[in-house]
């Protein structure tokens, strides 16, 4: 029983991160593309570390995944962050529509 | 094809699949960031070989530090001249591949060859299974890298160090590089380095502490205050200075110096050079080249002789 | 079978480091390369040697975290190398074989900024 | 503990001690440090002298562990000739680096610490009998001469030394290639190892290939003309004269220790190359514009003509091999000191500023025509005996084609080096040069010149080291 709910956890988490690299490919806009990866991914991840703490059953690993999971949020958010208001100083965004570049700075 | 072989060839396919943005990708900036994607998969194959201490060593040195170093070399590219650093000056050659091709033939045929052929395990690698318990470690890693093959220890961390003596002949006529994030000064980063600080002193540690019994030890533990190093560069909370230190000088040498020591000390006790002085003089030299590590790595992505604090 | 695999991984890598190698004038590139190659190396001094109670031998392990502790210490010098040299001739490429003494008339004329800027 | 153990350790962890010193002191003081640690560990080779006279070879093992489990150290003749070079050309080479790296240049803060590491890696490789520690150390001395030739800031220099770092990793990556194939087959890594039959070509071809690009022999040496004429003087002399010789000794020892009998036609292959080396180099020697490269590229001849020790292995080709090294090693310094104060003097190497040298700079002159006597193989020289001892393993052999090579080879070095010494003695200074700036000291030019006659006194008397070489091909091991 437990296998079996953690297996379904486990494909919902690959289907969030799935989500997310698609958002990360097909969305237009730096802004959008922050949007998909933080969230979408932050979430996957949490799926992925609860069906594995469940496979693997003790209190210490689901410790450590949590404390995985948390850093790897701190991370994402501030880099997120930065990244966005990077952009922003750099090209402002007009309000007509996705500006978009990428990150080496050659306008696409 | 039982799955453990599905994952084989998925991770091997992922590993090539970086290898080759890195090698043939067309922006310089985007092959670097995917070097650092090529060393965690790195970490992952070697965690699936059951090499746990590669893995560390490689995800922390191999795609972190490596990759750190490398980018703030490219951002000093940028900062000198913004568009050359972009030239495109890959001229792709037909000559190039064949000979790519045949190279990787010859390593692939030497790697089957060398697989098909009866092997039977090293007699070294059993011999320090088997001495192991004498010296009290439970990690085999560590036993070869301080105990039984210490000397190779001590000649790489005054390679170390002397990457870092190098880099100080050409340092020196140059100007400090800015090594802070634009935004660093913003009130979420100081909070990220307020958590993520004491976190990654607490995980050098800890490395360092079970590096005897269990994947860990000296490497690991000082690439990973290393890295917390960084942080406080890239954040600000630590700047360049153009004055070399004495403190600084004593901590960049203090690692090679204890392991002289773990060389020279049992002479003074009539033993062989080098003889086994028992865990604790293995976690003093440990401790000492963690410090090494991590001191010289950060001055090396600082490219100054020591640090001063930020605000 | 999954350590021929690994090794055919680790051929693959190899074959497209030394491509990078030849192709790239720029040493980043060269380095990144190097780098790539190096790792290549290292999978396979763990994945032939033969394994002991399942686990990779113990000495090839300990030879790979000295390799790769000296790989990122010539990286770290080669950068700073490679950025002086930048700063200085204009691009970050080793000259094809030309007399140095051209190098040095030529490196005169568009000398990007002042030569001898000391540390503050 | 055998008694010369604490002999042994001081060869490396004298200069190790002081540089780690060196690096703690601030940068103004640390020329002092390293000239005592560079006089200080030459002092050991005395007595080690005589306990290898005695005892034909000295062994060491780190921390009791039997070889495949620990690492071992082994000093045998051939290691003490290398040695001797290596302390000899440092005190020479001391004068003209103190001249020119005086503490308020930026970069001689570095340049005192690397050279005593340098000094280490060289001892560290000449004494190592593991495969892997011998990388190791080999490793450390590459990147300290990368590092010592990035201390000029020419851009000829930083793209010389860079171009050396790229291709010395490439062959260190083959070396460890064939490193792990030697312990995949042995399971040890030890440099003598008793058991072996016969080691598997393919992992002897890809760590000899690895060490020939390390020593820079002739189809893989691309790196070494720029490397040593644009590095700064002493390091030039340094690296010349044991640097690149380091690798082709540990060439050496896997080919008589590692490799048990290697194949006759491996053999022929590596005289070949070594043919090869030697045509090149003398050839690419005529034609050069600058006197340093030259001088860069007859050290490439030089190290094709030691390549032939392998297929003559006898007991006097090794002998002949071991001579010529000191002898190579100490008159190849020589000349390159003599270039550095030509250099000085002159502001240029270029062939155009030698006529009339003879009489602007006489010492000189007479350094670069003695160096020129050993490398040719003139009679009473050191050069001479060497290649007549391997003349004569050539006749015992019946290696004709090898006899016909090394006497080719005394012609053809003889071309380039009195293409020099005919521009240096026999033409008018043609017209003034603008400007000479100021003479370094004359404690160089002496330096120098001291260097040049050692290598021909020893020719001389040459029969303490070759009787001292005769104790054994390395092959018979401990």
């Amino acid at each position: 029983m437990i296998d079996f709910l953690a297996l379904t956890v486990l494909l919902a988490g690959c289907f969030f991160i799935f989500a997310g690299t698609v958002g990360m490919l097909r969305l237009p806009d730096v802004y959008c593309r922050l949007h998909a990866m933080t969230k979408a991914d932050n979430l996957g991840l949490l799926l992925i570390c609860v069906s594995l703490s469940l496979l693997d059953g003790r209190p210490r690993t689901a410790l450590l995944l949590l404390l995985v999971w948390l850093l790897a949020l701190l991370a994402s958010t501030v880099s997120a962050h930065l990244i966005a208001r990077h952009s922003r100083a750099r090209r402002p965004p007009t309000g007509n529509g996705p500006v978009d570049y990428d990150s080496a700075g050659s306008r696409r | 094809m039982t799955a453990a072989v599905v994952v084989d060839i998925l991770l091997g396919l992922i590993l090539v699949g970086l290898a080759a943005q890195v090698a043939i990708g067309k922006h310089l900036f985007r092959a670097i960031v995917f070097y650092v994607a090529f060393g965690l998969a790195m970490a992952l194959i070697w965690s699936r070989l059951g090499a746990p201490d590669l893995a560390l060593a490689d995800a922390a040195i191999g795609a972190g530090l490596t990759g750190a170093l490398m980018m703030v070399a490219f951002r000093q590219l940028v900062e000198i001249d913004p568009k050359q650093s972009q030239a495109q000056v890959t001229r792709g050659s037909a000559l190039a591949v064949v000979i790519a091709v045949l190279a990787a033939g010859m390593v692939a045929t030497i790697g089957l060859t060398a697989l098909s052929l009866e092997r039977q395990p090293g007699n070294a690698g059993l011999q320090v299974l088997a001495t192991l318990p004498d010296t009290g470690l439970g990690n085999p890693i560590t036993g070869v890298l301080l105990a039984f093959r210490g000397f190779d220890t001590l000649i790489e961390m005054t390679v170390l160090l002397t990457a870092f003596v190098g880099s100080r002949v050409i340092t020196t006529r140059s100007r400090l590089s800015v090594t802070t994030i634009s935004g660093f000064e913003l009130p979420l980063v100081r909070t990220l380095v307020a958590v993520i600080l004491p976190l990654a002193v607490l995980i050098g540690m800890h490395l360092l502490w079970i590096g005897s019994d269990q994947p860990g030890g000296a490497f690991q533990a000082g690439s990973v205050l290393a890295g917390s190093g960084v942080l406080l560069l890239l954040t600000g909370t630590l700047l360049p200075a153009p004055h070399s230190r004495a403190l600084v000088r004593l901590a960049l040498v203090v690692g090679v110096g204890a392991l002289c020591m773990l060389v020279l000390a049992p002479l003074l006790q009539g033993k062989v050079p080098m003889a086994y002085l028992g865990r604790g003089s293995l976690l003093f030299a440990e401790t000492a080249m963690m410090v090494s590590i991590a001191v010289t790595l950060t001055l090396l992505f600082a490219g100054s002789p020591s640090l001063k604090a930020g605000r | 079978m999954s350590s021929a695999i690994f090794v055919l991984v680790a051929a693959a890598i190899f074959g497209l480091g030394v491509h990078g190698l030849l192709v790239s004038a720029h040493i980043m590139r060269k380095l990144l390369a190097l780098n790539l190659m190096l790792s290549a190396l290292f999978l396979l001094l763990i994945v032939v040697p033969a394994t002991i109670e399942g686990r990779p031998d113990p000495v090839p392990q300990a030879l790979v975290l000295t390799g790769i502790v000296i790989a990122v210490s010539t990286t770290a010098f080669a950068l700073a190398l490679m950025v002086r040299l930048f700063r200085k001739q204009g691009h970050a490429t080793i000259h094809p074989d030309i007399d140095p003494d051209l190098l040095g008339r030529r490196h005169d004329r568009h000398q990007p900024e002042a030569d001898n800027e000391q540390a503050p | 503990m055998k008694a010369y153990d604490t002999l042994m350790l001081a060869l490396v962890f004298i200069p190790l001690g002081t540089a780690l010193i060196a690096v703690m002191l601030p940068p103004t003081r640390r020329r002092w440090a390293v000239l005592l640690g560079g006089l200080a560990w030459p002092c050991v080779l005395v007595p080690l002298s005589l306990a290898i006279a005695r005892e034909q070879t000295l062994t060491l093992v780190f921390g009791g562990w039997s070889p495949p489990l620990g690492i071992g150290w082994r000093l045998d003749a051939l290691g003490l000739v290398v040695l001797w070079v290596h302390a000899l050309v440092g005190i020479a080479a001391l004068p003209g680096a103190w001249q020119r790296f005086e503490p308020e240049k930026p970069e001689s803060g570095p340049f005192w610490s690397l050279w005593l590491i340098l000094a280490t890696g060289v001892n560290l490789a000449t004494l190592a009998a593991d495969l892997f520690n011998l990388y190791v150390a080999l490793e450390l001395t590459t990147l300290a001469a990368v590092a010592l030739i990035a201390t000029d800031d020419g851009i000829a220099a930083l793209s010389a030394a860079m171009r050396y770092l790229l291709l010395a990793v490439l062959g260190s990556l083959m070396y460890v290639l064939g490193v792990g194939l030697v312990y995949a087959q042995t399971g040890s890594l030890a440099m003598h190892q008793p058991g072996v039959v016969e080691l598997n070509n393919v992992a002897l071809v890809l760590m000899l290939t690895g060490l020939m690009v390390k020593a820079a022999i002739f189809p893989l040496h691309v790196w070494l003309p720029h490397a040593y004429s644009n590095a700064p003087g002493p390091v030039a002399a340094i690296m010349s004269a044991v640097v690149g010789k380091v690798a082709l000794v540990a060439l050496w020892r896997i080919w008589f220790e590692t490799a048990v009998d290697p194949p006759m036609l491996l053999a022929n292959l590596l005289g070949l190359i070594g043919a090869g080396a030697i045509v090149y180099g003398a050839v690419a020697a005529y034609l050069q514009p600058r006197l340093k490269m030259v001088i860069a590229y007859s050290s490439i001849s030089q190290f094709g003509f030691l390549l032939l020790l392998l297929p003559l292995a006898c007991q006097q080709a090794f002998q002949g091999a071991g001579f010529h090294l000191l002898a190579h090693g100490l008159a190849k310094a020589s000349m390159f000191l003599a270039a550095a104060n030509i250099v000085t003097v002159l502001g240029s190497d270029s062939i155009r500023h030698l006529p009339g040298l003879d009489k602007r700079m006489p010492l000189e002159a007479f350094t670069l025509a003695l160096a020129g006597i050993t490398l040719i193989g003139l009679p009473p020289s050191g050069g001479f005996t060497g290649k007549w001892m391997l003349l004569s393993a050539a006749w015992e052999v019946q290696g004709w084609f090898w006899m016909v090579l090394i006497v080719l080879s005394g012609l053809m070095s003889a071309a380039y080096i009195f293409r020099i010494l005919a521009l240096t003695c026999f033409h008018p200074a043609r017209r003034a040069v603008h400007h000479l700036h100021a003479r370094p000291p004359k404690i160089t030019s002496f330096a120098a010149l001291l260097l040049a006659l050692l290598a021909v006194v020893i020719g001389l008397y040459p029969h303490p080291v070759l009787d001292l070489l005769g104790s054994g091909v390395p092959g018979a091991g401990p």
